[in-house]
């Protein structure tokens, strides 16, 4: 390893020790790794934002400008940006922000009827009877219930008052809105769980990618980290 | 002339225009004066409590809507999570109190700054509003913008944070680095695998949809309020073709080929 | 003060969670203890369906996406270890490739991890590594179609069409299997769409935990033949393989936090529940 | 004429847009249109790319401007501290810009790479990891049974948890049997409701898009 590596995997141990070092107290070493961090992370969002530009802008204008003109439209729309700092063009900036929030929208508009709305409808459509397999059809129903469940405890504006003596069908929208309130936790409690795996999976990579080799890195910035917390906590 | 025929399903689109007309009539009746009545989502009130008690302890009130380019799929929640931003800095306002906003959303950085300059100048408390203070872009990269929101909600030591809009996996960064400085918290997300994260460690959490029924609510204005009665067509719409999808399949009718045409 | 207020005190410093945490995670990796390891019927399938020289025959070609960062790499690279060395013992020729820009760091590690399962493996003949191929969704489109038609030259720049491995298998349905290895969701998607759907080659997916129930459609609707989920898997694999790698070393490790983290919740909640009575009782 | 030019037309602009990109998704016309529409629909993702990198570099001036700002404060170690910030941004760049100026793509550039190797990844794992730390403290402080439906979500959490590692091959051989059949049945089934709402959230949100009745993202109101 040339010794630029070295010095670098030995940035990074330390690096990596300061950030985790929030956790127990915010101190004057994370508040360094933090900004250092703020600071690349902004040079790579600009240096994503040239390369882009540069890829689907200049050389397209460079290389044909005749049917690429209306390039410059976007460009121009991306420097009225820059008027939200005057008093009277602040609203300029407009045109450029409408297309983006149009576009997105437009994204999110054509794939919800069929993905959001109809693929979950099909699938929750399963046989509700299947005399040899009883597992399968107490499972059918469970899936089915606890999907009506969850419908009816997203309604709004549309639900049986409770006024004094409770009605059958306010009997029934309480049933199906605690199926639905039910069957949300168990998705909830599932899916906690499993991301313990992956966390802590990632905790061992960082292990065996930056501590293990730089044993000595990490074993220095813990011990300034140490000092730096309880330089903190003392202060506080 | 080549048929028109449609290539992404008639039915979706069929539903997705259904849809749109319900929310439209209600927004219309509603014009006529009769407010449609919303159930109550616990989560909305609490903001209100949220930014009363941080002004009692003397603390600002944080909020933050996300990172991301807007031009994604993801744009609705954005929205959703600006709704709240303007509900909360009219809150702010009201009582007087400090707010942090931080994002990551370059395109709004703009409308978050006027949004809060609107609400503090029209509660008559222009003092309260500087622009480096109230609004923090914070960079567009994910764990860059974690570390700056965790730091500024212990740093600001925030009496109230909330959160409404997509978030990933920096959710539960937030809601602990909130819960350890001793915040109160508010947050809301209609990424699913994320829900869980708020439900679990926040105080009050918006779950899914009901960050849309919250933009709306904060508006204020009963005939945006009145398209969210369309959302509930929807689930009602969506009930029926469930149930009888489900009579229809032993008769060995499968619906959901109808569904997909 | 009670015992359990003071556990309640002691406990609810976050730095004390935080140290035992750390060390329940660090200590097992230096000293891996080697608890018991149970293995699901979903992970037997997939090893049972490459053993099976009907479905894998001997010396078949298999192509393997890898497509996750270093983060990923403790959940995932155990897996492809694991099945690299299956599949290497069947002397099947492997087809490395990837259309993530991380994926030659990932391959590098990869190689260093596992050098025993490497030797005797020449390559160009047992195994070829194509490097990083742009263009997501639409390379894997053109990938199907034809392997030299999309990239020209492997890692090390040797031109794909001198290598004897791409020529024999130049397209998907040469391939016995596709093993797509992502730390993503999209990527399970693509294979489908352009791999599965066409050419109905067989996929088998190696996914973290977390987006693990996001793909069980494509398992259950039979669009892949099976799914290697996190470091349990990969820790199982490597039972199954006969090779003790970091899969069943970060098992302990797994186990360790996973038991103080059941800990910390069950004892949160004593205390809790003891708060609450003993309120009540101060209530009447 | 000033309402016009500052709202009217930039929100005819997004129903205009909204309207052609949904209609033309879902509607093969004719030959003609088609191609006309892969011609317009290319050039829009064009200039929404264009339009997204402006506002990410105006975004980083911005926090030139912040950080400017707040090293004038009096607090002496924020001087560093936004010093750090602008120091290593504006060097970003400018391996950024060498890179493009000698027309090789930026990661390439050798220093760049250097800064993103051994700053930016560690960084940002290390901020992905960190997570592992605040499940420990989240399931000490919040993992607490308030109410009935909590006591169910901590049953299935701790079965599962038991089902995915060996903690629950000592204690039971048939906790993974359960953990499987929760993680495809029930939970399956839970999530479902949730990215129903989902869509009808943005099919409603994108009516008041279309009428005009979402204008936040506009900012001020004149």
């Amino acid at each position: 390893m040339s010794e630029v590596e070295v010095m670098g995997a030995w940035l990074a141990a330390v690096v990596v020790v300061w950030i985790y070092s929030f956790v127990y107290k915010d101190n004057v070493l994370y508040r360094f790794a933090e900004h250092l961090f703020v600071g690349t992370a902004a040079g790579y969002s600009i240096a994503l934002s040239l390369d882009s530009l540069n890829k689907t802008a200049f050389v397209p204008l460079g290389k044909d400008i005749v049917t690429n003109w209306h390039l410059i439209i976007p460009l121009l729309l991306g420097l009225t940006f820059f008027l939200k700092y005057s008093k009277k063009y602040y609203w300029v900036a407009r045109y450029g922000i409408g297309v983006n929030v149009a576009v997105g929208a437009a994204l999110a508009l054509r794939t919800a009827p069929m993905a959001n709305i109809i693929k979950q409808i099909n699938a929750a459509i399963v046989p509700l009877w299947t005399p040899t397999d009883l597992q399968t059809t107490f499972n059918n129903w469970l899936m089915v219930l606890i999907t009506l469940g969850g419908l009816t405890y997203f309604i709004f504006t549309l639900f049986p008052k409770a006024e004094g003596k409770s009605t059958s069908v306010h009997k029934i929208y309480r049933a199906f809105f605690l199926i639905g309130v039910y069957g949300m936790m168990v998705g909830f409690g599932a899916l906690f769980a499993n991301t313990i795996m992956t966390r802590v999976g990632f905790l061992i990579g960082i292990y065996l990618q930056y501590f293990q080799p730089q044993p000595y890195a990490a074993i220095i910035a813990v011990v300034l980290a140490v000092i730096a917390i309880a330089y903190a906590m003392r202060r506080k | 002339m080549d048929i028109i025929y449609s290539k992404a399903g008639v039915v979706p689109f069929a539903l997705l225009v259904f849809l749109m007309l319900a929310g439209y009539y209600f927004m219309r009746k509603a014009k006529g004066g009769k407010p449609i009545p919303v159930r109550k989502i616990a989560a909305f009130d609490a903001i209100e409590e949220g930014v009363a008690r941080s002004v009692e302890m003397g603390r600002p009130v944080h909020f933050t809507l996300g990172y991301g380019p807007l031009s994604t799929s993801m744009a609705p929640q954005y929205l959703a999570g600006l709704g709240v931003l303007n509900h909360v800095a009219r809150l702010c306002g009201k009582y007087g109190a400090n707010l942090v906003s931080t994002l990551g959303v370059p395109e709004l950085i703009a409308a978050e700054e006027e949004v809060i300059r609107d609400a503090y100048y029209s509660a008559g408390k222009p003092e309260l509003y500087n622009v480096t203070y109230n609004v923090r872009y914070l960079t567009d990269q994910q764990f860059a913008y974690a570390s700056a929101v965790q730091a500024t909600i212990q740093r600001e030591n925030a009496g109230t944070n909330i959160m409404v809009g997509p978030f990933w996996a920096e959710s539960l960064i937030f809601v602990e680095a909130g819960a350890a400085s001793g915040a109160f918290q508010v947050a809301g997300t209609a990424r699913e695998t994320q829900i869980p994260f708020f439900v679990l460690a926040a105080d009050y959490s918006f779950i899914g949809e009901e960050i849309f029924a919250a933009g709306a609510m904060a508006s204020g204005d009963n005939v945006t309020l009145a398209s969210i009665r369309g959302q509930d067509i929807g689930k009602l719409l969506s009930w029926v073709l469930i149930v009888v999808g489900l009579v229809l399949l032993p008769l060995g009718i499968k619906l959901a080929t109808y569904l997909v045409m | 003060m009670t015992a359990i207020e003071k556990i309640d005190k002691i406990l609810s410093t976050r730095q004390l969670l935080y140290t035992l945490l750390i060390i329940a995670i660090i200590l097992p990796l230096i000293y891996p203890v080697g608890l018991p390891i149970g293995i699901s019927s979903r992970t037997k399938a997939v090893y049972d369906y490459i053993q099976d020289d009907s479905k894998v025959p001997p010396g078949s070609h298999v192509l393997i996406e890898i497509y996750y960062e270093v983060a990923a790499r403790a959940e995932l690279e155990p897996q492809v270890i694991a099945l690299m060395k299956q599949l290497f013992e069947k002397n099947c020729k492997l087809v490395f490739l990837s259309t993530i820009t991380y994926g030659p760091l990932a391959f590098q590690f990869l190689q260093a991890s596992a050098p025993d399962v490497f030797e005797g493996k020449t390559y160009g003949e047992d195994y070829v590594f194509l490097g990083y191929i742009a263009g997501q969704e639409s390379a894997v489109a053109s990938l199907a179609k034809s392997i030299t038609g999309t990239v020209a030259t492997d890692n090390y720049g040797n031109p794909t069409s001198s290598l004897p491995l791409i020529v024999e298998a130049n397209d998907a349905s040469a391939y016995a299997l596709v093993i797509v290895a992502s730390s993503g969701t999209d990527t399970f998607g693509w294979y489908v769409r352009q791999w599965y759907t066409p050419y109905h080659t067989p996929l088998l997916f190696g996914a973290l935990s977390v987006i693990a129930p996001s793909i069980e459609p494509y398992v259950n609707a039979g669009q892949a033949v099976g799914m290697l989920t996190g470091q349990r898997s990969a820790a199982e694999y490597e039972l199954l393989v006969g090779r003790k790698g970091l899969g069943i070393a970060s098992m302990d490790a797994q186990s360790f936090a996973h038991g103080l983290i059941l800990v910390f919740i069950i004892v949160g909640n004593i205390v809790f529940a003891y708060t609450k009575l003993s309120k009540r009782g101060e209530k009447k | 004429m000033g309402a016009v030019v500052r709202r009217n037309i930039p929100q005819i602009i997004v129903t205009i847009i909204i309207l052609l990109m949904v209609i033309f998704y879902f509607f093969y016309i004719s030959s003609e249109v088609r191609t006309a529409f892969n011609t317009w629909d290319k050039a829009l993702t064009d200039w929404v790319v264009v339009i997204t990198a402006m506002a990410a570099i105006v975004g980083g001036v911005d926090i030139l401007r912040y950080h400017v700002n707040q090293s004038r404060k009096k607090e002496p170690k924020q001087v560093f501290f936004s010093g750090i910030v602008m120091i290593m941004e504006v060097i970003m760049v400018a391996f950024a810009v060498i890179a493009l100026s000698s027309g090789i793509s930026i990661p390439t550039q050798q220093n760049f790479q250097w800064l993103y190797t051994y700053i930016y990844a560690p960084s940002d794992a290390a901020m992905y990891s960190i997570l592992i730390f605040y499940i420990a403290s989240a399931s000490y402080r919040a993992f607490r049974v308030r109410n009935p439906p909590a006591l169910l979500l901590l049953v299935v959490a701790i079965l599962v948890m038991l089902g995915n590692t060996s903690l629950g091959e000592l204690l039971w051989s048939g906790l993974l049997p359960i953990r499987d059949w929760i993680m495809t049945v029930p939970n399956t089934a839970a999530f479902r409701p949730i990215t129903m709402g989902l869509g009808f959230g943005i099919i409603i949100l994108g009516l008041r898009l279309l009428l005009g009745k979402e204008t936040t993202w506009m900012g001020r109101r004149e």
